[in-house]
């Protein structure tokens, strides 16, 4: 594992039992589909066991021991995750079923109404594009978009068109989970604070792989999800500040979420609890405070560093087979770890199926972002993503495995 | 590549060396499908005459089992009435939802018997189908327009 | 454990590896909170685990083998769950993050507006009233309820009054989590029919404990929740004939419930997926399905027979206790297994804290079901709910708690 | 009872017989205040005579803690100045939030000390909390009612 000098990820590979498996007997499994869900550590998934097996109750109002374990579990991943981002008090940690319930929740909460207008960009994944459409359709606003440059970037000169006086809300992500790159967020929120828009981000491939701080991003919030920050699938966090959480409306009903119900009426809770209806992912829960402590343990300097490392070798390599196109930046300035690609005339599906064959797991299609996709003239894109536990022997298996694909169709 | 692999030889020729492909003239209908989910298209025409199949033209784009299946379906349904077109669509749909379980009938389905091998994969099932479920469509809209005419 | 005969409930207490905790040092638990959330057997713990040590990957969309497999894990649950509830397809099963979010979205996309009337009940749980509520604000329509008769039952000669032309939806529970009243199901669809109202019916309470046949019940959406039926936090059902999920408008946007995406618009999928947005909980239902294969295999008659026998055991033991009062129905006719009461004078809250020195799990307070409990001039109740690895044992160790807490009071 | 219990005999005393117990004429304020998750509720008033606190009376409903609570709070603020009854006050806050690791310091808290086992329970610490929030609440507004009439 030649290149890794920053992490010891045979050691880390160790953590996850997933990494031993074999695809088809004698074919192990390359996993490089981390942008669409990570995988877990032993250690995630035996906080998850431990709450079933001994502490599994619902949370809050109970006094039994259980219900007050299962409470100090909950509460205290929220206080982790809180700290993960640099939050200004748990409070502000919203626990959502993942990242598109908690920009659904935005597209309801936040105000705007006719003659208003909402900026998301051409880059968006579907989840933060669709709830932006939907809310434009339901309260007569307008919904624009910042486009993209050829290569792969937003396109800057964009921004004073498309960002005006009627901008009330933009909405924009952080790295893209197509093209990799990783937005200049200071620059849109200044531009944004200019015309008092509301700041949302989308940072479901941030958090994982490079960590934030939600303070100094400037933002009104953020949304990420636990599946792709080594944690289990089911849930997903919404981050804003408290005075927001409280100056807006609340979203599902139900319980936990309320002060004081009568059948003419009820008041709500302070948050978070306000935004969190019904029995919260609670296990999830206990495996992402798990997952936390396994990102802080390794460091997220250390991961951000080693899957720069890792970029910039893939790229090369990638670069060198021959009618490889990169769809994105190809360098590895304000980029992170997911790599979209055509390979000559050869479909995606067939690069994806035959890689397949060779235990190597890439995603291939438009990746939820089919407008970035329609952009740059592919119906569809194959992705290699990789997180701590990638290898350079990974990206050697996939390079191998996309020059037997050309030679199998003749390409 | 592996013994279960879908890319039989006959899938293969059928990729490089499409059949029937382009499209054509005269047509009674033309149809355009579309797989959202990879961006696979085929924009497909259907003569009929009378009773039989005339032709079928196409053009299409996407992965090499969506391009051989359209290719295989030309070949079983072109000279034949649209009874028996029929029946090979009904065989080759039924092969396609076996989920690799079902011994095709090569009397029926000839080249398109290669294709058993996709059934078992799920995702791969609706590349294989786009050409055949246009086809289908197409020949509902010139009966249509056939019956339309004659009455 | 004397009394129960229709099941084997050591054999399968030995499945549940909680039940044989400690709270402290030689005080076993004793869990009679299931009404709150049940136990989960190791078979449910073992799918989940294996599910992400083998196969956690993205469902949908991918063509590598981990995807393939998670896509089959997820959409076999969703078969087992429609043949669970007696569906008439799989693609009438939707997967939410609990009962709640179900209840909330039937409430954004039932259509109502101005002069309409929304018809609930005085007994129901938070989550099937406060999304009623915000409903009925954010359209100008109307809510009204049923009121509840003294011993615990809904007052049907409330029914013509309340049930008018004017009325869209009718939404109530199948079996109440405070009273655990059993409601006339037939009735109440029969009247809504009559007026062409929607109904709604809340199973989540019913699901877990009796089983219920969707087609029999001729309701057009039911709602229930994971972790009351054995399976994990993180995954509840909205089951709807298709018909209605194809008539219906989508409820959360993003990922996975569009058909054609671009900046300007998009088309929706098709149910199921059309209200599945984001990544779904994939890991959870892979432990719902194990959760419903353990209640097959044990079979609902069986578990309904037991929790009977239970519930009239409980009954008995309880009024037994000078001074108990039962809060909901006296006998075990149209009642589940869960028993709200109040003991003398003693305040709920000492009652819980008391039985859980004893290792004596039982839950305290309003239940999120505020309204119910005005009705009946309490503030909180005491509640004890059974399911199908409860025993006799646990029925004494509750009552010989209470006598113990009565003593202790002086009361 | 095990020995962590929270019920301490002080605690049951006071639960028995509480002390200063039913509402009272003069008052210069009077709050109520309501605890939504279990119902527990305290109608609480406080006159002040200058700057020290004369009279607490209340009237409440809910468990042996919450009224505990309210008792030992009477004891420990009726005749002390404001400043004082405030040390008391922030004592007991502390305390409750201590989750049982503050050994409480009897001087100020007399009685009260009893509560340390309850700082143990987080759901029961609002129960303990609630008269004195209550208080607290009556205070402020004695106290700016008597600034408002006195500039
Ligand atoms: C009758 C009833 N309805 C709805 C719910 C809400 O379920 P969940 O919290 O899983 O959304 C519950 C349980 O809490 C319930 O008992
Ligand atoms: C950039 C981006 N935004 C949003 C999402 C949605 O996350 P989830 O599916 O967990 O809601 C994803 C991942 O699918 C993503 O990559």
């Amino acid at each position: 594992m030649g290149l890794c000098m920053t992490l010891d990820v045979a050691r880390i590979r160790k953590d996850f039992p997933i990494l031993d498996r074999e695809v088809r007997p004698s074919v192990p499994l390359v996993y490089l589909d981390s942008a669409a869900t990570s995988q877990k550590p032993a250690q995630v998934l035996d906080a998850m066991r431990d709450y079933y097996e001994r502490h599994n109750a619902n949370v809050h109002r109970g006094i039994h021991t259980l219900a007050e374990e299962a409470t100090a579990i909950y509460e205290g991943t929220r206080a982790k995750v809180a700290t993960f981002v640099n939050a200004a008090s748990p409070s502000e940690v919203v626990f959502t079923k993942n990242s598109t319930e908690a920009l659904n929740l935005l597209a309801h909460v936040l105000p705007f109404g006719p003659g208003d207008e909402v900026v998301v960009t051409e880059m968006e994944h579907h989840s933060n594009l669709v709830p932006w459409q939907l809310a434009c359709q339901r309260t007569g606003a307008t919904l624009k978009w910042i486009g993209l440059t050829d290569d792969g970037r937003l396109d800057l000169d964009d921004l004073d068109r498309v960002i005006t006086d009627r901008t009330r809300v933009v909405s924009f992500v952080h790295q893209s989970n197509l093209l990799g790159t990783v937005n200049p967020v200071d620059v849109v929120v200044a531009k944004a604070r200019s015309v008092g828009a509301y700041v949302v981000l989308d940072a479901s491939q941030s958090v994982p792989h490079m960590g934030i701080d939600v303070q100094a991003l400037g933002v009104d919030a953020v949304a990420f999800t636990g599946h792709k920050m080594l944690g289990p699938t089911g849930i997903g966090v919404l981050w804003a500040p408290l005075a927001r959480l409280e100056e807006w409306p609340p979203f599902l009903g139900g319980g936990e979420m309320i002060d004081e119900v009568t059948m003419a009426g009820s008041t709500w809770a302070v948050p978070p609890h306000k935004y969190e209806a019904g029995t919260p992912p609670i296990a999830e829960a206990a495996g992402l405070g798990a997952a936390v402590d396994y990102l802080t343990d390794v460091g997220m300097d250390a991961v951000r560093a080693h899957e720069h490392e890792l970029t910039a070798y893939a790229l090369e390599q990638l670069q060198a087979v021959e009618g490889l196109r990169i769809i994105g930046p190809t360098t590895t300035e304000m980029r992170g770890g997911a790599i979209s690609f055509a390979l000559g005339t050869v479909h995606p599906h067939d690069v994806g199926q035959l890689l397949d064959e060779r235990g190597v797991a890439v995603r291939v299609g438009h990746h939820c972002a089919r407008p970035a996709c329609l952009r740059y003239g592919v119906p569809a894109t194959t992705r290699a993503s990789v997180h701590l536990y990638t290898s350079t022997d990974d990206i050697d298996a996939l390079v191998e495995g996309l020059r037997a694909v050309k030679a199998f169709f003749g390409a | 590549m592996s013994a279960d692999s879908m890319y039989q030889e006959i899938i293969l020729d059928h990729y490089r060396n499409p059949h029937h492909k382009g499209l054509r003239e005269p047509y009674d209908a033309q149809v355009h499908h579309l797989n959202p989910t990879c961006g696979d298209e085929i924009t497909l025409r259907v003569a009929l005459d009378g009773d039989t199949v005339a032709d079928v033209s196409y053009d299409s784009e996407g992965c090499s089992i969506s391009q051989a299946s359209a290719s295989v379906l030309t070949d079983l349904v072109i000279g034949r009435s649209v009874t028996e077109a029929g029946k090979a669509y009904d065989a080759f749909v039924e092969l396609m939802q076996s989920k690799g379980q079902l011994e095709p009938d090569e009397d029926v389905l000839e080249d398109a018997v290669a294709f058993a091998g996709v059934s078992k994969y799920p995702a791969r099932v609706k590349c294989a189908l786009l050409a055949w479920m246009a086809w289908r469509d197409a020949v509902v809209q010139a009966s249509a327009d056939m019956e339309g005419s004659t009455s």
